[in-house]
């Protein structure tokens, strides 16, 4: 699919200060966007505004500062749950980054099986399975592999082919009667690919399993919508989508919000505290303890209206030209092996490789040294590199304010690379 | 800040002088509810005869947003046919989630117009609407209106 | 105890902008610093030059960027360690608030309970018994209740004196052979009383059982050390001192820290990772799952930095001022009633009254259109709302930058109150 | 950013022909580090006789300067005392903790002192540190001294 505008780049790049960054001598390069993006002064502007003119504790007083501090972050709710097309804000819990988000689901199965009355969709028993993947982040690998050592469930696994897609050849083996939750990464972080949804969606609703993304890497890049994509649950972060650090996203469907027991307590999530006893608030509210995130909350909802003014089928097709310039120029390189899809179908513009016999963390060094910053080590999903018999790659990942002019400078610094090691 | 327009003098009218409070039998349908963020409270009761409200009482503890607009529902609601009530519920909630845009019928909401202001200060949105939800879920337990998706709010 | 040196607050004053800010006609006092402080332009300042300068993600890639990311976030760390005596950096995790840091050990106790090997301080039984207080916030009330519930231990708390502070006559009683753990605020929310704390820590090490306070209104407000405190742990919050939302503290022994299984699981928190098994890292990495709140860490830094220069004790001796001052114009109000402590011993300058026959919520709104903030309702603390026989109570709370000038408004106000209510 | 100074000579040939590697018998301790940032790994053996480190001996991946640093720690404690080889463990430390501000003492430290440079790279520190944790943790594992409270690092 091709967009009918283009991104406007060279104007995008002036909202980011930090591309003016020079590192030596060198001008900043930033091909490290997968591990976080950069924030356009729309994003500092707005939190700045709020911290010197409404800044206020929320939803706790009737005082003028208070309702617009409340005001603003309900807001950035509900902006945010038009951006993914959820049917109401309520169905938006604000957490601190994906990593907490996919807790406070791992954690209502964990609490389910100690209260009584739980839902038994959360209930999880020995024999019953969990489903992930092996390109899984840690963040989505290892709260289920604690769930699953805690309930006695077993932790099943969808593998990976050579070409770096997902193996779906024994999905219906895999996903099966026994299946209770399939979590599955929506794009790699460390492969670059975009998987294919629909297919595992169906077979979980099919035997009956909750399902849910990992989108911390899709929702920033791709056009994401929870009621086409028809899960149950979806983790995203603010970080990675121009928005500051310090919050994160998790979408549910409401009724399974209304289902799950709460995760973390404390304030603002309570309906009525005894010293003996404490009823809890409807979800949001019930899974946001304590005082949230709310001037990020607001520099989040900055960086959705930026998006949103991008279009994110343009940010798509921009990032879909990257990727298929970025393996272009890598597969010309001598020595270069890309790890994940070589072509730019289904695939996003984060490119793993190896330069045959330097290490990662020397190539990365290198690259630093010509002002190209990108990301090297096992990029939190270690399983991938067991998988592809590396213990770290070269990952050069590009977003809005990407030019191909940066994706030349990395491939002539390379070159350095190799004399240096040569 | 326009308190007057907040503080009409009908709300406190209400306030200092509450009609029809007291928790009264016979009743088919009870309802408690609770303000997390306040701590306000109200205990809602509906006698139901045929299709009419023929009586509610209530007792609670709360500001005088919260107080006068129980007072008013119970002036508008108490001795009304069942779907006129649902009626001026559904309107007083529209209009307290207006954000000070609504347009209200004196015709039908009476002295609950005076509320009119209060749409515009969002932290008090939900006291004045604390005794309506009340009202609603009270006549979802007498069953005399069905329960709606997701169960009464 | 008398500071040498007071606060300038007019300079002080200088540094916030929103003390500029207009209500209506009315400048703003902001009475409501108990539920979140205001941020000096030094926070802010260093938040926007982190991130137009310097924003990447840490510990995760060699380029300079991610370099001086990680030494903001680490130095950050230690400045915090520094600020409360704690005799290492590796003794501070940084959280989201101070109610995922008591959740943080309130889960290590129930992860405890269904792990394998662990250390038998953190694993509760039916008969163990869990110590708080009555004048607990919710956050450090309700999770103690969750792990009880979950665990069949025994939840039990020190009273409160008509006089608003904590009754210590049976100490002995409710604190005793069967506690596994005592965690009591520090200072209080709602009532404004400082606890003094060695008696019950005393009592803690003496019937061997953990020891920890909830002090997210102590450390913005008094010279806090760990040290000379004696507990084992303590949670606070950057947003009630000065520094951003979005970033809590919990500071806990580096042996404790050891012995706790993790909370939160997912990237950076990890040794090694395979599809089957995971092993942990170091605390405190061990308890930062997933991206932290960088930019947060830095304004955080740069709050305490304020915080120092201006000095603790002073700091401390002006609010002493504050209080009194407080206390004195309050009572003279006709139809006042204060709940906790009435004289300027012991007790911070947050006060909480009662207005005869005008509820909190027409006080805090009529308050509003004078321009003065303070925050109405039960604190997020209902008990102790109960224990003394109120739904809600009007509390204004100054800080660094707070005047006589400002309460004098507010108890002029107070008279419009009773005008419009007579 | 003078990357002649993170990568000397010195530390490109060590890493090109790394001295001591392989994993030998006999050995009284054995130790496995792993850096959890980029996933370098070492496998490194101590045998001690007397008060002598009689033979290093290692497998590991990883970058050149955590390749080429324990090669460099190879040539410096095998064969050394016990006590020499702490006392270099201990200034190599201490110099890879300088930030750039540590002199380093070539009669002691010999080729060790090219990794200077490396500790103006906080990000490369680990590299240059693992084998060298890896050996301390090696000798308390073959009891050739006494466990640090905490447990090794
Ligand atoms: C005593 C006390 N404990 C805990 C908290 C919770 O802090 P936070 O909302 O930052 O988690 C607060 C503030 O609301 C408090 O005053
Ligand atoms: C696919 C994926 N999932 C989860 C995460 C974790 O996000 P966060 O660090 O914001 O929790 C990341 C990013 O690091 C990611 O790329």
């Amino acid at each position: 699919m091709e967009a009918a505008s283009k991104l406007d780049v060279e104007s995008i790049r002036a909202d980011f200060p930090i591309l003016q960054r020079k590192i030596g001598d060198k001008t900043l390069a930033y091909l490290d966007s997968a591990a976080t993006s950069q924030r356009p002064v729309q994003v500092t502007d707005a939190m700045r505004q709020f911290t010197d003119y409404s800044n206020a504790n929320i939803s706790r007083s009737v005082h003028t500062l208070a309702s617009e501090a409340t005001d603003a972050y309900e807001g950035a709710r509900a902006k945010v749950a038009s951006f993914i097309g959820a049917i109401s804000p309520d169905e938006v819990v604000f957490t601190k980054n994906s990593t907490e988000s996919i807790n406070l689901i791992t954690y209502a199965f964990q609490n389910a099986a100690v209260e009584r009355g739980a839902d038994p969709r959360f209930v999880l028993k020995p024999g019953d399975e969990v489903v992930v993947t092996e390109m899984e982040h840690h963040a989505n690998l290892v709260p289920w592999q604690q769930l699953c050592l805690r309930t006695g469930a077993t932790l099943r696994w969808i593998g990976i082919t050579e070409e770096g897609r997902l193996d779906l050849d024994d999905l219906d083996e895999v996903v099966n009667e026994r299946t209770k939750v399939v979590s599955f990464v929506h794009v790699a972080n460390l492969l670059g690919t975009v998987n294919p949804t629909s297919q595992i969606v169906a077979r979980a609703k099919a035997v009956g399993a909750l399902v849910g993304l990992d989108s911390s890497q899709a929702v920033p890049h791709i056009p994401v919508d929870v009621a086409e994509l028809g899960v149950d649950f979806m983790a995203f972060t603010g970080h990675k989508m121009l928005g500051p650090t310090g919050i994160g996203i998790l979408w549910a469907k409401a009724e399974l919000l209304d289902a799950m027991p709460p995760f973390l307590t404390g304030g603002s999530m309570i309906e009525t505290v005894t010293m003996e006893r404490t009823t809890f608030a409807k979800a949001p509210a019930k899974f946001e303890a304590g005082t949230p995130p709310v001037a990020e909350a607001v520099g989040l909802a900055a960086a959705v209206e930026y998006l949103e003014a991008l279009g994110m089928e343009n940010v798509r097709a921009h990032e879909k030209e990257l990727a298929g310039y970025m393996l272009e120029k890598l597969e010309a390189v001598d020595g270069v092996t890309i790890i994940g899809p070589r072509v730019p179908i289904g695939r996003g513009a984060t490119v793993s490789f190896e330069l045959e016999g330097v290490h990662p963390h020397d190539v990365g060094q290198i690259l630093d040294s010509e002002g190209v910053a990108v990301r090297v080590g096992h990029h939190c999903a270690k399983p991938t590199c067991i998988r592809f018999g590396v213990t770290a790659t070269t990952r050069a990942s590009g977003y809005v304010y990407t030019t191909t002019d940066e994706i030349d400078r990395m491939v002539s610094a390379l070159d350095k690379v190799r004399k240096v090691f040569a | 800040m326009d308190l007057d327009e907040l503080y009409q003098e009908v709300i406190l009218d209400h306030y200092k002088r509450p009609r029809g409070v007291g928790l009264r039998e016979p009743f088919e349908g009870e309802s408690h509810q609770v303000n997390p963020t306040c701590g306000d409270e109200i205990t809602l009761r509906v006698h139901v005869e045929g299709d009419t409200v023929a009586d509610l009482s209530y007792e609670n503890v709360g500001c005088s947003i919260s107080k006068a607009s129980a007072s008013v529902l119970y002036e508008l609601v108490n001795g009304a046919n069942i779907d006129d009530a649902l009626a001026r519920l559904k309107e007083f909630t529209a209009l307290m989630n207006s954000r000070g845009q609504g347009e209200a019928d004196e015709e039908t909401l009476e002295d609950a117009v005076a509320f009119t202001g209060v749409s515009k200060y969002p932290m008090r949105v939900k006291c004045a609407l604390l005794g309506w939800m009340a009202f609603k879920d009270a006549l979802v337990r007498a069953e005399a209106v069905p329960t709606p998706e997701g169960g009464a709010e």
